[in-house]
């Protein structure tokens, strides 16, 4: 991101508005939910654009492109509030491919043409968590935004130990899971295990320990990209409605109330910006770095990110309340994107372990 | 004072909130403004329940500003036609009456030349189409009047001053928009929940030190919040009408019924995102509050236009 | 206060303004530093006045006023940043003596007189604590606002535990401590006891726990009046010079930002005086209830009462920067009051585990 | 990218800050607009440190509004004369010259009709007098100058043109302003003395929980501002002079300096509100900076002005 060369900048250049192109061509925001149908053309069309392709090695079939551009297309997605869940077949599976080529490259062609499509199950501690005994699963995963869709979960169980820490593979097909509407209007799943599903074992100990904690700050990538794109269009859409709309004989935008909540919104927004590109940088970094990024990143999509959305609500008015403009749910989406791979602030107890020196107190 | 205890037992009694229009803003106007024979026609169903009002003062071009009203009253035989649109209509689907603020006078600009209407929703011309909000809920609507025909009576008070009278309205409706014991019973509904729900680290939300740290400063803000709003009840009952302090509760007040909510979707996490027909439980309704919430610093008057109300009015910068 | 007959209320506004008169006719604000001979004639005309007669029972030579008399001159007195400590004397030693009346009556005359003066001594955790064993005073006091001056000392000694506590009367004479200048110019001392001080024990064990208790909330509840009279006189003073004062050819009290940012601070302002108003009704009441009370104030003056001063400064500019203008001055006896008697951070604490119901979790 | 790496190590390692005025505004701007024999006379002494520079902008009735400017400059033979009076001086005590903002043409009214003059401070005429702040110290002056004579060649750039370079160093002052290096090395400093400082409760303060989230939060937003400054630094080593988006770092990077003492204040307790002479060891300098700190989110373009320019321009609201 920081330095990159005039080639790779004109490659990201032509990448983005590719994608820009073709996401408010086709899939174009509009207030009425889709059909399933729909979903599975916008995949298809989205496979053929080589979207998941892209960030393949070379020698898997792919173009070997990096975290950037991967983040670059989500943040595109998020422009328009795609309903599809793009970030783990962009951004984690091809990775995660790269990392453990042996157990995943034959799923690699399959990705890649938009067959198979990964969804992460992370445990959910409040339930009890995830465990893999005797190479039976059981326990109930934390809510998934693309579980639902997927051919293949990716599984991380029991990572709050090293004995316990199972990084697995699992067909979706015989996994049971309960769909969930959410508040923004997307699909969910609470995913569910028995004992009987069939689970490929991808790394155990500290390997998958280290893999999960990866796999967990790119998923907070993600979701950074995601939001930005969706305040940064909707920070546009409410400059033109501000400039547009008069009251008390004046246009709303010539307030200074007005202009000095958009001015907030504008810093939270561009904070969000450089901790989502921090974030970005650091993917290729060291962990602990890499991981107080991804923290830090995720805080400021719970506090400037909602902060932001609520400033746009607030000087658009009523218009903003109504399920038909856009705002509103720019707004659901980052509650739920808040909502998911750990909360607000449960991400500041982690950034303060990460950054604050030892005191030699005793841990209750 | 009586109004004050009066809900503060209904809120902890879960009772469901009374029509607010009717009760709160309606019946002051009517019993301040109107004739002997709008008093003995309107007060009496307002008092029972009978009749269901909603408040015809927003419109697409008037949020907060009421003096940019475009629907017009033209004098006929016998009456009015009303002409025009109203916007952010609540509960208009269920009113029997609107109190209807329409322009007399074309002429004159503003805030002058406006007047206030008794209209029966049922009247024809009158069309009414639901507006779903943020929260996927239909609360509100748009109420479109198409020549509709109210007789001399429906007039409040004198032609042309309704925006005095709509003043008043609304003065009584920043006191109210304080919802200082809808908050309180919420907070601690909260609170239990908190108390049993488990956190992201398998410990009880109550016990994760940032949560309990913002829950103590909504306690400080509405414990503060409280003891406001039994000021401006305390001026009222020695016989003052509320004044522009009573902008203040409707700011903090608003923010507060924010801060709760927020405080909500943090305790209950990943569960407050599930829509409520899948989730149910301890999360039930909080989603759709806290998103319907972002109104109340958006209505009756934005908390904008009640900062600028303070600087100017209470504290007199100019 | 909330609802008081019509001759107490005339009663309180004559007090007041007999009180403003006296404050603003000989001790109105300046930036100089005052000197010793000045306070010691402030204090002589201030006890010829009655206040620290007024709230002595009526069987000590007093006049039983309650504790909002008392605080209304507290709250006069802190609108002139009234250097000289008052609120021990007349807020919470003839509370005291009322409710100890056997081992202080023989105070009061001295007390309602002017010549003896109380301060009071809280016990440092940071350094170790106060202890009373053995007849034998020994350890630290935490910064005293009043100690400094005063010829009698109200030691609040080992109350983290039923068995150690004692509540004390120390002569000041035999005792020392270190003087210290205060950020706001007023002066304090951080008392310390070599085990050879005379020390009349007041109470001790859950007596003395309780009382504390009391004096604690009376010296927040005074702090606040103080902050809440500093503050309101800041605000009109504000409001001045934002008319006067002229930028991009309008009066500076014009442009809708600096307004947002003084209703902002009127609303502070506002939650602060309710929070003292509550505290004051709840002197007189149940002790869980006035600690909620006092603790939700002191949170407002850490809070509320710091942001309120730091928004004067910021819409006054330049002029609040210097020594010579009196927001600065506001700003930094809201700072020091915020520091005394427990700091922002505690009093949250105390009020999450006042208001909030348990879990059953193990505290650490 | 060197200053931001070079400034990155000096705060690092504790050194003594640079003269502002003269290596990051003065300079740029006799580069950028003076004449040769102005860069060979001052560049040299700006670079070795030899000569100490402060800035003549800012008036009593001028703070934010540059365009109030009243000093004015009169031409006489072989020069001009500087009579008025300014304000804020920081270090003028210590300064040998100065960059003087004056009204050249006092029939135009606000930005035009303003020009640059190098004045001596020592020339007669120059008079300053402290002027004390908040924090008990003396670092910012009034500067009363009485009819000083200034050459021709002192004039910088052409006359009336002095707005369009003042505005360039305004920005170069805003991008300054974000103080990142400084508000780095501030927060590690505080986190180690919070870790070995006791708090209320008998605890280390680091294990305070209310003051472990503020860290937190502090960490997280100092974090984002320095991506954020490495941003606008990249596009200025792509050519680009520094544009509108440098009006945020000045906004962010104020606030986050007043957060980081303020949290200091909260650290230290009771010893920070004592008196420097008597307190010293790990509180020493925090109390008076947390005191001039106020001064952050005002000087160099209040943050409301700055939020305006940002809205503005930048977001082009109008």
């Amino acid at each position: 991101m920081m330095r990159r060369s005039a080639e790779q900048l004109d490659d990201d250049r032509m990448l983005r508005e590719s994608a820009r192109n073709f996401l408010e061509a086709r899939c174009a925001w509009m207030p009425e939910p889709r059909s399933a149908a729909m979903f599975a053309d916008w995949h298809r069309e989205i496979a053929e654009l080589g979207w998941f392709a892209a960030g393949l090695p070379e020698e898997l079939g792919g173009l070997g492109a990096d975290s950037f551009q991967g983040l670059s297309l989500i943040e595109e997605a998020g422009r328009v509030l795609l309903p599809l869940p793009l970030a783990t077949d962009i951004l984690i599976m091809p990775w995660l491919m790269r990392r453990l080529p042996k157990a995943l490259a034959s799923l690699a062609e399959p990705l890649a043409a938009g067959r198979a499509r990964f969804g992460i199950v992370r445990e959910d501690v409040r339930s009890g968590g995830l465990r893999h005994m005797g190479g039976k699963l059981s326990g109930r995963g934390h809510l998934s935004l693309d579980a639902a869709a997927a051919t293949h979960w990716v599984v991380l169980a029991g990572m709050r130990s090293v004995g316990d820490a199972a990084l697995l593979c699992v067909e979706a097909a015989g996994a049971g899971f309960q769909p969930v509407r959410l508040l923004d209007g997307r699909s969910g799943a609470l995913p569910r295990f028995s004992g009987s599903e069939a689970a490929v074992v991808l790394a155990t100990g500290d390997e998958a320990i280290e893999l999960a904690a990866e796999i967990e700050d790119r998923a907070v990538a993600a979701l950074l990209a995601d939001a930005y794109g969706a305040l940064a269009a909707g920070l546009a859409l409410t400059v033109d409605y501000l400039n547009q709309r008069k009251q008390f004989g004046q246009s709303l935008g010539s307030f200074q109330a007005v202009q000095h909540l958009m001015a907030d919104a504008f810093c939270d927004l561009e904070t969000l910006r450089s901790l989502a590109l921090w974030t970005a940088t650091a993917l290729t970094g060291e962990p602990t770095e890499r991981t107080r990024a991804a923290a830090s990143a995720k805080i400021a999509l719970g506090r400037e990110g909602l902060a932001a959305a609520s400033r746009l609500i607030q000087v658009s008015g009523g218009i903003a309340m109504t399920e038909d403009y856009r705002i509103g749910h720019i707004y659901k989406r980052l509650q739920v994107s808040a909502a998911l791979h750990g909360g607000t602030e449960s991400h500041i107890d982690k950034l303060a372990a990460l950054s604050l020196p030892p005191t030699g107190r005793n841990e209750g | 004072m009586q109004r004050f205890i009066f809900e503060a037992e209904c809120a902890a009694a879960d009772a469901p909130p009374t029509s607010v229009f009717g009760v709160y803003l309606v019946g002051p106007t009517i019993y301040s403004f109107g004739s002997e024979e709008q008093k003995r026609r309107y007060l009496p169903g307002i008092r029972s329940g009978a009749e269901f009002w909603c408040q015809g003062y927003s419109e697409p071009e008037a949020g907060s500003d009421l003096a940019a009203v475009r629907t017009t009253a033209r004098k006929v035989e016998g009456g009015w036609r009303i002409a025009g649109q109203k916007a952010w209509t609540t509960e208009a689907h269920f009113a029997d009456l609107m109190i209807c603020l329409t322009r007399t006078n074309t002429a004159v600009k503003s805030q002058a030349g406006l007047s206030l209407f008794v209209l029966d929703m049922q009247a024809p011309g009158v069309t009414i189409t639901p507006v779903i909000t943020i929260d996927g809920a239909h609360s509100v609507n748009s109420v479109f009047l198409d020549d509709v025909f109210v007789p001399d009576e429906a007039l409040i008070g004198e032609v042309d001053k309704g925006w005095t009278y709509a003043k008043f309205l609304l003065n009584h409706e920043r006191t109210n928009n304080a919802q200082v014991h809808r908050s309180r019973r919420e907070f601690e509904r909260l609170k239990a929940a908190a108390a049993l729900c488990i956190g992201e680290s398998g410990r009880p939300a109550l016990d994760e030190p940032g949560l309990r740290r913002r829950f103590a400063i909504v306690e400080q803000k509405l414990g503060g919040l409280e003891v406001t709003v039994l000021r401006v009840l305390i001026d009222q009952t020695q016989g003052r009408e509320p004044g522009p302090e009573a902008s203040i509760v409707k700011i903090i007040g608003s923010q507060l019924q924010q801060a709760i909510t927020e405080l909500a979707m943090d305790v209950f996490g990943a569960a407050a995102v599930v829509a409520p027909e899948a989730g149910g439980g301890e999360t039930a309704g909080w989603t759709e509050r806290h998103l319907f919430r972002r109104v109340v610093t958006i209505y009756a008057g934005a908390n904008e236009i009640q900062k600028t109300i303070v600087a100017r009015s209470t504290l007199g910068l100019r």
